[in-house]
């Protein structure tokens, strides 16, 4: 009987499986920070986490709040200066994976992190791209963690800040990238890859306990169900413990900051 | 170079409609100068920052600035910037023209910026929306290959502001931990000031290569322990994430932003 | 990354024809690897490095090389490199075919490399002959000021071998002191094998800011005590002066370069 | 009464004293840094100086035999990249003198280091520009030291590995070049200043008892010595007692390495 766990938890735990001891990540903060972590934590050890801070080899106590937290400097095999990190080490080529999150995904991948509405005159004005625009290009692949509903899942993003598979599926292939882009979307309700063919994202499995339905109901576009539709296997005991621990010492340490 | 008070440092080299960066990548970011800024009621300032942060949260809320130049605008791990949304979205205190870039772009126009180059060649935003929307990214074509690269225009600031761990008696300054673009930032403007947590008689950097300013690089340099709070100084003290999280809901009020910049800054200096 | 004798990486990552950076400027040359090098008999080889030193006038005076890239072939301090010279003036052992720059255009070039460009823009070679023989020196304009910039194809070598301090048991490699183009010859390359003064279990860098190349960047890491001589290694030995004065005679007479070459080079390994 | 000192010494010691305490100095290897370090160990204590292997603020015990010795990095403020050496620092217009040697300087100031003879089939294959090509366009003003001959002062050098004020002497303007190029020549025999109008160098002192005769059968060209022509102090005892202590120590230094 495996334990109770939450549907951010079940995310998490899916991202950090993709991961291999022998990535090396290009990580962003939140869910993609808590996944890296969690892999190098359980079964990735020698997994290598690269801030945009330019911290090499991070292996942080707690998760960081910024992606420029002392802890990640003082646990690093080096740290280098914020130009190096974009030439040498990500246009460089050096990153297999770049995890990255979304304000909204559309079904070729695309993100959008710049605004919701028109670019001159945002309903919302979000963040922008930060280190994102480059590392959709240059990773070798990107994961991308997002919350499943249909203001993020959405059919064509108001704005494309960092390149998916473009807006017909087909543009890094225009462009000559050499890159795969977002080849897994991990949701807290399933599992989705591109279409080897349209590269439209599909769902390859759902999480237990999730209906069709309800994933067709929180997706902005008709989504496409693989034909071997599987159960993303539930968090063990194991990982859970690890993930729990990790949170419970970085809460610990940012509440009591100061 | 010369030691300044903050107030002296702030008055003779930060002016009203000047391009000012003041860096420091979620390290060593100068709140202090900030501050002062503020208090001395700066205006029409062009503010170049990669991440605006909660410094350029408050400058822009107090008033300070026509435009920001800018490639991340969120409260790191936390969320919103709600000042620069205020902004941006309903003008207030006033409107702000905004130059946006990605981290790439803007790290790379710091360091074409110190190179003394017109402009920065790199391979980004390829497949982005903002190519259409900032004039100010453009192409080059590479003799070579012919392939199409990026370009941007160096960054040189009209003053950069900074904050280091340590001056030594002449004005040297060392930089440890995450550097940031500080180095690049300082090298690419017409002037530089250096806010510092001590000022020591020996800077016993830990490594030949460690980063360091020299001082003929440096035109003030003000002692100002804790100034980079709620930023960090390695090696002095850590970050304070608790405020960035109290700084959603501080700064998500115009009044209760006001109330905690008359507090906070107006009060103090 | 693999550990591996001096024997089995030179045979395993060169490769006859292969474009190979020997880098280390004045300090840290890898003088062990470059004879081993030779005494594998490589052959064809483009020998790519700013100053060839005296570890390229032994390569060029033993026949490896087909090609040399470079931006300055002297003895430093002292004077000529004897063996470059009579390769390029009397074509002995074979003809040396060059690509020649200068300094900034090399060290940029190198870092266009490490950073997946295809060239490398700057500012330089302005008013100087180089222009009108090497068709590698191109210019192209700037997209904001109009302005004319020089360009130099970025350097992409097969192979980079590089010498260093100290690597850890993972393979983590510190380099400090004089660091040069190692970092970006190295991230430039395709393939890259480090030699150090020794494997230790922590590598201790000075400063977080220590330059540090990751594991997973080098092919393979040699143990080789004393392989930066007559160069050096700083915090274990001193620049040999003494045999770069030396060299000179040495190297100015052909058989008394393949006596020397004889006796200490191809007698050992 | 004056020390006797030699011809060599009195070069030094003019380049020595030509430089400012607040000068940053772009150091070549052989007489520029004897000059500089000289400077450094007399009126000029706050001097930096700036090899081109990265090492800012060297302030060596022994002179240098190479750009790169660890004397240079050991004593120095800070050591950076090459490429940030000629990117930053040099590129980036923080050097106020640049003190360049020559195979062969010409009338106007140009520096060949290349070659003797045609480029292509060289009579004497010289080192190359090296750090020079840029030195001689970025620093703020160039310095030049050269011993005195007609194979070294030539008319028209046989390559331009380093511009000085072009083959007409006016392709700094043309070229928009904001820095002053050569403004001081110092030689063995002569100081030299480049013509306001044409830039031809032109002798502005001659070195104590050295006849003009001398001076013109030394150059390549028709030399011109200006109308105010001075006799060029001869060192004085501190400054050669310190030049002699500073070479002893080197000698000692560079013999007794091995």
């Amino acid at each position: 009987m495996a334990e109770p766990y939450t549907a951010s938890e079940m995310m998490v735990v899916t991202a950090a499986r993709a991961l291999r001891n022998d990535d090396v990540c290009f990580v962003g903060i939140g869910a993609p920070s808590e996944a890296c972590n969690l892999a190098r934590l359980t079964h990735a050890p020698d997994i290598t986490l690269i801030y945009e801070s330019g911290t090499i080899g991070a292996k942080p106590e707690v998760l960081p709040l910024s992606i420029g937290d002392g802890d990640l400097c003082r646990t690093a095999l080096t740290t280098v200066s914020v130009p190096e990190t974009f030439q040498y080490w990500l246009q460089g080529g050096r990153i297999s994976v770049g995890f990255l999150g979304a304000a909204q995904l559309d079904r070729f991948g695309n993100i959008n992190t710049t605004v919701i509405g028109d670019y001159a005159r945002p309903k919302v004005r979000l963040p922008g791209g930060g280190g994102a625009p480059e590392i959709a290009t240059f990773c070798g692949e990107i994961y991308v963690i997002v919350p499943h509903d249909r203001r993020r899942m959405v059919d064509r993003v108001d704005f494309i800040t960092s390149l998916g598979h473009g807006r017909d599926g087909q543009e890094r292939h225009r462009l000559g990238l050499q890159t795969k882009g977002p080849t897994l979307v991990i949701t807290d309700l399933c599992v989705m890859r591109p279409n080897p063919t349209t590269n439209e994202l599909e769902v390859v499995s759902i999480h237990p306990g999730v209906t069709v339905d309800r994933v067709r109901e929180a997706t902005g576009w008709e989504v496409t169900f693989r034909p071997d539709l599987d159960t993303t296997p539930p968090p063990t005991t194991a990982e859970l413990e690890v993930l729990r621990d990790l949170k419970a010492r970085t809460e610990a340490a940012h509440r009591g900051g100061g | 170079m010369e030691f300044l008070s903050l107030k002296e440092a702030i008055a003779e080299y930060v002016e009203d409609g000047d391009v000012v960066a003041m860096e420091g990548f979620t390290h060593l970011i100068p709140f202090a100068a900030g501050h002062e800024v503020i208090r001395q009621g700066k205006r029409n300032l062009t503010l170049v920052r990669m991440t605006p942060d909660l410094i350029y949260d408050q400058l822009i809320g107090a008033g300070c600035a026509r435009k920001l130049v800018f490639s991340w605008g969120g409260n790191p791990g936390v969320g919103s910037l709600h000042r620069f949304r205020d902004a941006v979205e309903n003008g207030w205190p006033a409107p702000l023209e905004i130059e946006e870039h990605s981290h790439a772009a803007m790290a790379a126009a710091y360091a074409a910026g110190a190179s003394g180059l017109p402009c920065a060649v790199f391979r980004g935003y390829a497949g982005t929306d903002l190519v259409d929307h900032n004039p100010n990214i453009r192409t080059v074509e590479c003799p070579f290959t012919g392939e199409t690269l990026s370009a941007v225009p160096a960054l040189k600031p009209d003053v950069t502001v900074i904050h280091a761990q340590k001056a030594d008696r002449r004005g040297n300054v060392l930089i440890e931990g995450i550097v940031g673009v500080q180095k690049e930032a300082v090298l690419a403007a017409r002037k530089a000031v250096v806010t510092v947590e001590e000022v020591v008689d020996d800077l016993a950097p830990s490594s030949p290569n460690s980063v360091v300013l020299p001082a003929w690089t440096i035109d003030a340099v003000v002692e100002a322990p804790g100034g980079a709070w709620p930023s960090y100084a390695y090696g002095y003290y850590d970050r304070d994430n608790s405020f960035y999280l109290e700084w959603d809901e501080i700064s998500r009020d115009r009044e209760r932003f006001s109330a905690w910049m008359a507090d906070h800054v107006f009060s103090h200096g």
